[in-house]
């Protein structure tokens, strides 16, 4: 086995290990946010599809290059976008919209 | 390594350490939108080391330049017009669909990889051959898996004839193709045989898999793609694309679990599929069952309108008819008149974790209104009318009794509410596709109707009233 | 930078990160078992002391050599076998002295 | 890469990813057990495979086998003679002692490494200097922190005359010595100025921090041996000791934290000392205040025969006067007689976490009568007795106000129970420094005593009442 072949190996158990721990109890609310974030990293294969187009030569190739790097980036721009909006829901918004507020403030009062 | 080089190589690795961070933050809802921003950033720094790099080393021609950043422009800009501009509720397919094009981005690059004519090692035609059949099955898997939420594919589990037998014979095919890439990296018939046997077999996978069932699908297939990515790494020898693929093919996975469990599958159950019929779009029972109390919008309205508390329970009913916002409404116009009005979200509720809150916070329900299962639960002894708005499984009392499908998932206790009343079209079943007690409970009234057109009944009766 | 040094820094901030995760909520009885757990963990450096005396040459690097494997050993094997002692008592012993059972059985039955 | 060589990397590879796994498994009681033998076992094959490799690689002189052999022998043996025979409770001590070999081993093969004459690069240099720095503070700093536990070094924070000025010149040192080994690798004077300062430096830490902290001290040792050990990989090029050790680094710190913030402190406030002075053996206060109500053992004896339910709360003191075996029988005298007895256990009883389950176990006290905290603070409003042997801010009032050293620390509610003995020697002050209303409570007797002492009294007292 190539030197390099052993350290990818290692950088990818390793990486692994850290993906299992790193989620822990998460909310339910969390799943999809969570997902969509996962999502977005793995558009960093938009570093490997500028890395093709640097390789690159012939209609062929500067074909699959486009469409390696216009998916890619796609999945990385959108994806950051997306999670984004969605984790703005979980800014508490206490005064958003007062008229609404008596239900809120009444609390326990009415209760039986 | 170059000093270039190196500085380049311990940004991607700060980088990679920032996803973790980034990951690790968003395992909370405090943090978590800080957590995403990080991840971001240390995103776009390493994409410009990347663009600094192949700068420096001058490989690149001029129509590679163009090809990059025209790519980079088209593809990005779509990826943030739609991000910006799609409903809250169709986030779910939204995501399927950046799954799709990372993973179809992951396989272009061992294509490339194998079609340039360079030589190519055992290690590199492995992991190629495996980038390709992942990345083409999360392309075209995550792309049924979209249209499915979407509504452009049936989400009926589709049959397909001697499935099991085109699903092995697919298989067969994409390994005998890896096979024949290591034999012969440069052989254009094996590409093809392998790339068409994964993107087939995607479809095949799932297709057969109910609409309901997709947020768990999703996220497999998230997981697959970083898989696709990671071995992409290996074929370019890209670290930075190893420890992130890897990464989210990590926590991926263990995500993909949390979400089966919290609906009380197992990620087998989903693969194999059949279940998550309910989710169809037919009636099943009829509604002139014998122990059945049916009312009407007017009925509800005086109970909703002379109630002390109100208890909301939406459910999938309520984001298939897209009536947040006449149930916004409702809410507003009984707090008006002093009604007290909650909320009570279940955790999967919905079709997707935390539909309930997207649904609501779209329509500007106010957030403390919002109430979790375990906060809402208690309050129903004290509520005089729980309002059921197309939610069935998810306050089913028979999943407090053992043997059946939903048996173990805790559920909303509106069973203890002094009065209930349920908004759906039919006595039809929910995802599980069981009978619900609750409808035959005495103090249940059934409005049966589309839940936006009911609930806007409702609210004008009570207007009415008011007036 | 030489590429075996990149492999060993990325290696380390892996493993750094690894660590980071993998210790969650712990129940603060398990806080001194977790310590030892990682005090044996470091006895990994016997594997170290080994490759060092299988250069060592002459009085002084052999002297050297002994005492690194002789701690490093001291380290691994007395590690695990007190950490596995400590963990002994989280079995657990619901019969184990029948005779002080009473106390326990009776329960709530004597509150006031 | 030879084919042995590749084989052997993939089971240090493994071994590494099962130390994480087993750590993993030890965040919980149930599985910790298991955790601890995958990653012995994996340890294992580790030292085997390193032993193949090196047998293959053939560099090893037949006296380097001998030493090799010996050294392990002989370290292996006294490692494991001593983990076997220590008392349970001298087990912190026993884990600093471990830390300090493994510290000591590390800086050894940096030292090895430079006294070999062969040409060093940069790399090495620096991380050699580092391994002997960090491996030598912790080898002397661990040993003191062992020896205040086991009291052979005074537990009182001693004060090092010009501390802060002593220990600025030392760092100052052993920085100095890292340059002069990277400029100069093979400078002897370098070496030692290096080792010296970091030994001595050691020292100089722990001695001015209180016995009472050691716990939080030993275990970030425990952290620093990690890095050092990964150190030692960087300078042997070695990767499992990279991974190893920075996952011993990287945990041991956020143990240290849990630590620290369990009993109430910071990091920081440790490391800079002072605190933990209470632990101290000398008596603070007389017993004659006004306020205080004494009892004798005859009196605690009959209070206890004929009460329906009683709680022991231990604490330090009963470490301290090792007197678990006779709280022990003096628990199964009383439930021979009817008496329903707990044992209410604080987390943070003691000097060190689980410090009384260990001790309690020991004794052989049945594991279903130790109360958690929680489940223990609900009983004592219908507890008779509660009998507090030598345990003090654990069960002092003033934690539920602010504005003092334990203010925010939960504490046992052991006021509520309908009267209190307290057995200790003294007025004394614990751990926090701080005086306890609890004994001038009007329902509290003290019984002024040494922990063992006192309650072989008491027992003795209630034999004769059943006789
Ligand atoms: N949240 C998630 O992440 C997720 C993901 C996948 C699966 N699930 C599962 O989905 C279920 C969720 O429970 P749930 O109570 O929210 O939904 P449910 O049990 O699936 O029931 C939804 C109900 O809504 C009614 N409905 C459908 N369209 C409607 C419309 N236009 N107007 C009014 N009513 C309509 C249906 O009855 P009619 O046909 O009679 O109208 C149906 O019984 C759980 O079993 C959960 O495990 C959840
Ligand atoms: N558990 C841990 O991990 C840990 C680690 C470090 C620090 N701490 C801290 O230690 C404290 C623990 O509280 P604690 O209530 O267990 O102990 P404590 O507050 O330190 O009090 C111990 C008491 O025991 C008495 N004592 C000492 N020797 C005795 C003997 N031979 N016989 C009878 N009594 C004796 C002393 O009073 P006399 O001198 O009057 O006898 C002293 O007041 C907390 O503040 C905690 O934060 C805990």
């Amino acid at each position: 086995m190539s030197t390099e072949l052993f350290f990818d190996i290692t950088t990818f158990v390793l990486a692994v290990l850290v993906g299992f721990e790193v989620i822990s109890k998460v909310p339910a609310t969390l799943h999809t946010p969570l997902m969509s974030g996962a999502n977005s990293i793995h558009g960093v294969v938009v570093i490997g599809a500028l890395l093709v187009t640097s390789t690159a030569r012939g209609p062929l190739g500067y074909t699959i290059a486009f469409f390696a790097v216009a998916l890619a980036a796609m999945n990385v721009v959108g994806g950051y976008a997306v999670t984004d909006r969605m984790l703005e829901m979980f800014k508490a918004k206490p005064a958003a919209r007062p008229a609404d507020a008596p239900a809120d403030t009444s609390g326990n009062g009415h209760a039986s | 390594m170059t000093g270039t080089e190196t500085a380049v190589r311990l940004v991607f690795l700060a980088a990679a350490s920032c996803f973790v961070i980034g990951l690790h933050m968003m395992n909370s809802p405090r943090t978590a939108r800080r957590g995403n921003q990080i991840s971001m950033v240390a995103m776009a720094c390493a994409i410009v080391a990347a663009v600094v790099l192949i700068a420096v080393q001058g490989q690149m021609t001029v129509t590679g330049w163009i090809v990059a950043v025209c790519g980079f422009v088209f593809g990005g800009g779509i990826g943030l017009y739609v991000a910006r501009s799609v409903k809250m509720t169709a986030i779910p397919q939204l995501v399927s669909l950046f799954n799709a094009v990372g993973g179809g981005a992951a396989a272009l690059l061992a294509v490339h990889d194998l079609t340039t004519g360079r030589p190519v090692d055992t290690t590199v035609a492995v992991t190629a051959g495996l980038d390709i059949v992942i990345g083409g099955v999360t392309f075209t898997g995550s792309l049924i898996a979209a249209g499915k939420l979407q509504g452009i594919v049936s989400g009926r589990p589709a049959t397909i004839p001697a499935g099991r037998a085109v699903n092995v014979v697919l298989v067969a095919a994409f390994l005998a193709g890896i096979v024949w890439l290591v034999v012969d990296p440069s052989n254009r018939v094996a590409l093809l045989l392998t790339c068409a046997a994964a993107l087939v077999f995607g479809v095949t996978m799932v297709l057969p898999i109910g609409g309901a069932d997709m947020p768990v699908v999703i996220s497999l297939l998230n997981a697959f793609t970083g898989i696709a990515v990671a071995m992409a790494g290996f074929v370019l020898d890209a670290t930075v694309l190893i420890i992130a693929g890897a990464l989210v093919g990590a926590s991926g996975t263990i995500l993909t679990k949390l979400m089966a469990d919290a609906m009380n599958r197992s990620i087998m159950s989903v693969i194999v599929g059949g279940f998550g019929t309910g989710d169809s779009t037919g009636t099943v029972a009829v509604a002139g069952d014998a122990a059945v109390r049916t009312v009407t919008a007017d009925d509800v309205a005086i109970q909703l309108a002379y109630a002390q508390r109100v208890l909301v329970v939406p459910g999938y009913g309520l984001a298939a008819a897209q009536a947040q916002h006449e149930l916004a409404e409702l809410g507003t116009i009984l707090a008006e008149r002093g009604v007290d009005v909650g909320y009570a979200i279940h955790p999967v509720a919905g079709r997707m974790p935390g539909h309930m809150n997207v649904l609501l916070a779209e329509a500007n329900v106010p957030y403390p209104l919002l109430k979790e299962m375990d906060e809402a639960n208690p309050l129903f002894a004290q509520t005089d009318v729980a309002l059921v708005v197309g939610a069935n499984d998810v306050t089913n009392p028979a999943a407090r009794r053992p043997g059946n499908p939903v048996s173990g998932m805790p559920i909303l206790d509106v069973d203890h509410a002094k009065s209930v009343v349920v908004i759906k079209r039919s006595m039809g079943k929910g995802y599980a596709g069981l009978d619900n007690e609750l409808y035959t409970d005495p103090k249940t009234g059934m409005l049966f109707a589309d839940a936006k057109a009911g609930l806007a009944e409702i609210t004008a009766a009570v207007k009415t009233l008011v007036a």
